[in-house]
């Protein structure tokens, strides 16, 4: 059994940002990660990001982890980091198991940091199981992480910032982008990026949906139909567009499978884009000693993510006694951070989300 | 709220609830109702490792299993289920590991030969021809009985539902029972979460829970609710025919039709307080017995683990029948983790209790007097 | 008028369907054939005797549907490809239609397909139950399909496309499809808990990663509920695989 | 395909390493997910269903669903698409559930 002050589960952005302020705030911690190397989804991302200097933007998402590694290494008497190591169950007792490498182990942290991220959403239609039909996720671990082509041309279904991005990052990998689709009359990424794959004549078609996927063992062909101003479609509308890689980019859900294990209360809030724990200000769920941070609380950027991690990182290190001696002007920074993250008008859906669950 | 009125009120839709109910309507009984505080088969039935044997040590199991099965065999067609229980009668082997099991067994199968039981002792050798993949070096002989066997618990109890509703019964899902009005030692009414059901008759079929079931009329039972563990696999190509079994070993194996093992063990250290959350330690100690008696089954990968309440009674045998303090109040409980391979006889010997029949099978010392009066068989082999 | 659309009218049918307490005794064959051409193999192909034997050859066949058992020996057998065999016993809400399909490929059982009427509009989805192509019927196959119980005199032709979207794959495990799911649903499984008992549904190696959110979606469309009332399944250990093998060496550690 | 030039990341490979796919000789880099490997080649069909027979692909990319399930050194049901690539691997469709043997 290893023993640990804080086990922060998930090296994303948020992790990261966690495992770095509860170390600094004197508590032991252990980083565990599923991956090899630490970053999460930041890994993957070729561009530039947005916010403020204190969540480093204009910096690359890839970049990103190499600035947060350097700031752990202050601490690395206290921060032990566990890679290519999945959590498997958190038990009512408070243990940990995880699978390394081929190896099973135990942990028994006294508090704990649910920093697991996001799953894809996928839409139903005929044959949406083909080879050739992939997640964006998947497509841009293929693509970014291991320098392989996902495939000759690419359909992108969504256009949120992730859909929106991955045609961009696509087209910087040399595949032809035949199109960017949305149910919506307005996409829902940043127009910046929507303008950036506009330029290189990527067709953004608002209004349509896949209502059929073709091929015998891969996808050679999709069907799309318009939709009206509701979502309906319209019959009569439909077309076909060769295509052997249909890329599905419909959102993310909040991946809190750890948290229904131990018992959190979880809420199923629309806004931020499905079941997130009930929690306080300081990330704390409704088990004291287990707090959340980054997209598992609620989908949003990775610059809030990193915010969110910090203070989880903090708080969850004054549960069990390590007060940062700064703690409470931290705390006020960071909640002014994420105030002004999403201050905005695309911040609107995440205020209402997080007033319905933040108690 | 509604307001009505039943000729029984069955609380608990497991396959004890759903057998009684069809029981009843079969015979003819009118405005049966079945509440259930969930979906059908939530509680112990939809968790169990859903074996069914007739190698039992006690005269009254073997008969009360050995109808059952019988029944499993041609339950599809007299339910007319449109799906299917996915009965597997592959046999249930079970290793002797100790001198005493040995003994036991032998003493055991005896008993089973005289009841009509086809069961026969076979030696390491032979049991290594019936499931190759098992060490046969660890054992000193098995027991083997070819009718048992396995089945989907779902589609099991749904089948019996299906059959009752046709029959008119009516079942009152995701309804709990709130408290039991009794009035001069009789049972008048049922509240609920949905409203008020005026009846006669009650049947206490509430699995883990029927404790507190039968506290409503103040009837005290010497029942516990333990919570036993269980995991399932990844399904791979069929391997294993019969239920792998050891009482000394303590573990329980099957692969079903379907592809997947289930595996389950019991713990006297489990909790009694009716939690159904999973520990680390059972997985651990699963995989360990699992892997010396099986050990191939090391390269296979768990996906699941779950639990549920096994309530045990004294004995380890099911408490049946009326009880005296109160009229028209009826259990069917107690089964200490074989409540669902004694489904179908439960369902036909409660009804025939509740309208005064001969009984198929007599089971009058099974009632709930038997723990004053001290008259216990114990029942030795219960993992 | 038949001989101006193709279409049988209503006054034709009228002549062909048998009585209500007819169909509710179980399988028949329907004659769809309305004009007197020379031809009779019906009633040569049919053993057990219930077509009245033809005393012209250009006689319209005679069906005694108390004779009829609805073996659909004969569906095969005519030239015309008029018989059809209708069980409205087939469930509490389902008929099964019997129909000549001489197209390729053929559909699958336990697949759906889209139920057509006369006109070849599709008017219903229907589930594959049997896909009959012996010997004996000489490329005439015979597709028995499940439609809703008050189509069972409508649907007569049925399509490969799926209009409505029902073999989508759902649960890439367990490979169970969307026009399972709605099936369950309509028979009052309508909770993700019950699906998954009676569907396998999100008992495969991914524990309901990719399918629990669109059963969740169906189930709120067909009950008209908000997603967000929707029970959930519950969440149990292990988040992912783990060999048993693995367990055993749990102990090594400091 | 693998992508030759890219204007922002440069891609840290393993060593390259000798591999079989279904008894053919195939390449790939050392510690690349063998889905990866395979896909680089062209492979995008890694099994078929075992009930519907119908292919499978790479899908979630995080070993999450069961999409790439393959035979690995005689092993079933193995997560192709985080398996780690190694020397000398037997890689093999696999048909059906997986036979333990």
């Amino acid at each position: 059994m290893i023993k640990t002050d804080i086990a922060v589960i998930g090296g994303g952005p948020a992790g990261i940002c966690a495992a770095i302020d509860a170390a600094a705030s004197g508590a032991r911690v252990l980083l565990i990660d599923r991956n090899s190397q630490l970053g999460g989804q930041l890994i993957k991302q070729t561009h530039m990001f947005f916010g403020s200097q204190k969540q480093h933007a204009s910096k690359r998402g890839i970049d990103i982890p190499g600035i947060l590694a350097e700031e752990m290494k202050k601490y690395q008497d206290k921060i032990e980091v566990m890679l290519d190591a999945t959590v498997l169950g958190l038990y009512e007792d408070w243990v940990l198991t995880v699978e390394q490498n081929g190896k099973y182990k135990k942990i028994a942290p006294r508090a704990i940091v649910v920093a697991t991220g996001a799953s894809e959403r996928f839409p139903a239609f005929p044959n949406n199981d083909l080879p050739g039909i992939y997640g964006a996720g998947a497509v841009q671990t293929l693509m970014n992480v291991y320098g392989v082509l996902p495939g000759e041309s690419v359909f992108m279904v969504g256009a949120g910032n992730i859909g929106l991005i991955v045609s961009y990052q696509l087209l910087q990998a040399g595949v032809k982008v035949k199109g960017v689709i949305c149910r919506s009359p307005k996409y829902g990424g940043y127009a910046v990026h929507a303008s950036k794959i506009r330029r290189m004549g990527v067709p953004i078609m608002p209004q349509h949906r896949v209502i059929y996927a073709h091929g015998k063992e891969k996808l050679e062909r999709i069907t799309l139909i318009k939709l009206d101003e509701n979502k309906k479609e319209i019959p009569g509308t439909e077309f076909d567009i060769e295509t052997d890689v249909l890329c599905i980019s419909t959102g993310l859900t909040p991946l809190g499978e750890l948290l229904w294990q131990i018992g959190c209360e979880m809420k199923f809030i629309r806004e931020l884009s499905g079941h997130v724990p009930i929690r306080n200000e300081e990330m704390e769920t409704s088990i004291p000693g287990i707090f959340v941070a980054g997209d598992v609380a609620g989908i949003e950027e990775a610059s809030s993510a990193m915010v969110e991690g910090r203070l989880a990182g903090l708080c969850c290190a004054k549960r069990l006694g390590f007060v940062n001696p700064d703690f409470d002007e931290l705390k006020q920074d960071y909640l002014k951070q994420l105030h002004d993250l999403r201050s905005g008008p695309e911040g609107d859906t995440i205020r209402k989300g997080l007033a319905k669950i933040v108690i | 709220m509604m307001n009505k009125t039943a000729s029984v009120v069955i609380i608990g839709g497991g396959i004890s609830g759903c057998a009684i109910a069809y029981s009843l309507a079969k015979k003819g009984v009118k405005d049966v109702v079945v509440v259930e505080r969930e979906y059908l088969c939530s509680g112990a039935t939809g968790r169990c490792g859903a074996g069914v044997r007739m190698q039992w040590g006690t005269e009254m199991n073997c008969k009360l299993a050995k109808y059952s099965i019988e029944f499993f065999e041609t339950a599809n067609e007299e339910l007319e289920y449109e799906y299917d229980i996915e009965f597997k009668q592959g046999g249930y082997l079970i290793i002797a590991a100790t001198e005493k099991e040995v003994e036991q067994f032998q003493k055991n199968i005896k008993l089973q030969n005289s009841l009509g039981i086809p069961s026969r002792y076979i030696t390491p050798k032979e049991a290594k021809e019936i499931v190759p993949h098992m060490d046969e070096t660890q054992i000193l002989g098995a027991a083997f009985n070819p009718k048992d066997g396995h089945l989907n618990p779902f589609h099991t109890t749904q089948a019996y539902a299906n059959a009752a509703q046709r029959l008119g019964v009516e079942i009152m899902k995701f309804t709990e029972v709130t408290g039991i009005d009794v009035e001069n030692g009789k049972i008048k009414g049922v509240q609920t979460t949905k409203g008020y059901i005026s009846t006669p008759v009650v049947v206490n079929a509430a699995g883990g829970y029927s404790q507190l079931i039968s506290k409503m009329v103040g009837v005290e039972m010497p029942v516990f609710s333990e919570r036993h563990q269980i995991l399932v696999t990844e399904p791979v190509a069929p391997m294993q025919g019969p239920m792998f079994m050891s009482f000394s070993q303590n573990i329980y194996c099957q692969q079903t039709p379907h592809g997947s093992f289930i595996m389950g063990r019991g713990d006297p250290n489990e909790p009694r307080d009716l939690r159904i959350t999973s520990s680390w330690d059972f997985l651990e100690e699963m995989a360990k017995t699992c892997i010396r008696l099986l050990p191939p089954l090391r390269e296979l990968r768990m996906v699941r683990q779950w639990s549920g309440l096994y309530n045990m009674s004294p004995d380890r045998q099911p408490i049946y029948g009326p009880v005296k303090e109160v009229e028209g109040f009826y259990l069917a409980c107690g089964f200490s983790g074989h409540g669902f391979m004694f489904g179908p006889v439960t369902g036909v010997v409660i009804s025939e209790a509740i309208l005064g029949e001969e009984p198929t099978i007599p089971v009058h010392m099974l009632g709930l007097d038997r723990f004053e009066k001290g008259e216990l068989i114990l029942e030795p082999s219960v993992v | 008028m038949l001989k101006s659309t193709g279409i049988p009218t209503q006054k034709d049918l009228e002549t062909v369907v048998p009585s209500k307490e007819r169909l509710a005794k179980g399988p028949v064959a329907i004659m769809e054939c309305f004009e007197k051409i020379p031809c009779n193999p019906c009633y040569t192909s049919c053993k057990r005797g219930a077509i009245k034997e033809f005393e012209d050859i250009n006689d319209r066949p005679q069906l005694n549907v108390d004779i009829c058992n609805g073996c659909g020996v004969c569906i095969s057998n005519c030239p015309g490809l008029a018989i059809f065999v209708v069980d409205e016993t087939y469930s509490e809400t389902e008929a099964l239609v019997k129909i000549p399909y001489e197209f390729s490929p053929l559909p699958e059982e336990g697949t759906y397909v889209t139920g057509l009427d006369r006109e070849g509009k599709p008017v219903c989805r229907a589930k594959v139950v049997k896909v009959q192509n012996s010997k004996a019927q000489d490329r005439t196959p015979v597709v028995a399909i499940a439609v809703p119980k008050e189509l069972s005199m409508v649907v007569r032709c049925l399509s490969l496309d799926d209009y409505y979207s029902d073999n989508t794959i759902v649960c890439r495990c367990e490979e169970v499809t969307l026009g399972e799911i709605r099936e369950y649903i309509r028979k009052g499984y309508q909770t993700i808990e019950e699906i998954k008992r009676i569907s396998r549904c999100g008992m495969g190696p991914c524990q309901g990663r990719t399918c629990s959110q669109l059963i969740l979606e169906e189930i709120a469309k067909a009950t008209g509920q908000d997603v967000a009332d929707l029970k959930v399944h519950t969440y149990r250990q292990p988040t992912l695989p783990i060999k048993l093998g693995l367990l055993v060496g749990g102990e090594d550690d400091e | 395909m693998r992508i030759e030039s890219h204007p922002i990341l440069t891609f840290k490979k393993g060593r390259k390493v000798k591999f079989t796919y279904n008894g053919k000789e195939m390449e790939g880099y050392e510690g690349e997910p063998i889905a990866a490997a395979l896909h680089a080649q062209g492979v995008k069909v890694l099994g078929y269903s075992p009930n519907r027979h119908r292919p499978r692909g790479f899908y979630c990319a995080i070993g999450n669903c069961s999409s790439c399930l393959m035979v690995v050194n005689g092993k079933p049901n193995v997560r192709t698409c985080v398996e780690k690539l190694t020397e000398g691997m037997v890689v093999e469709t696999q048909r059906g559930k997986g036979d333990l043997k």
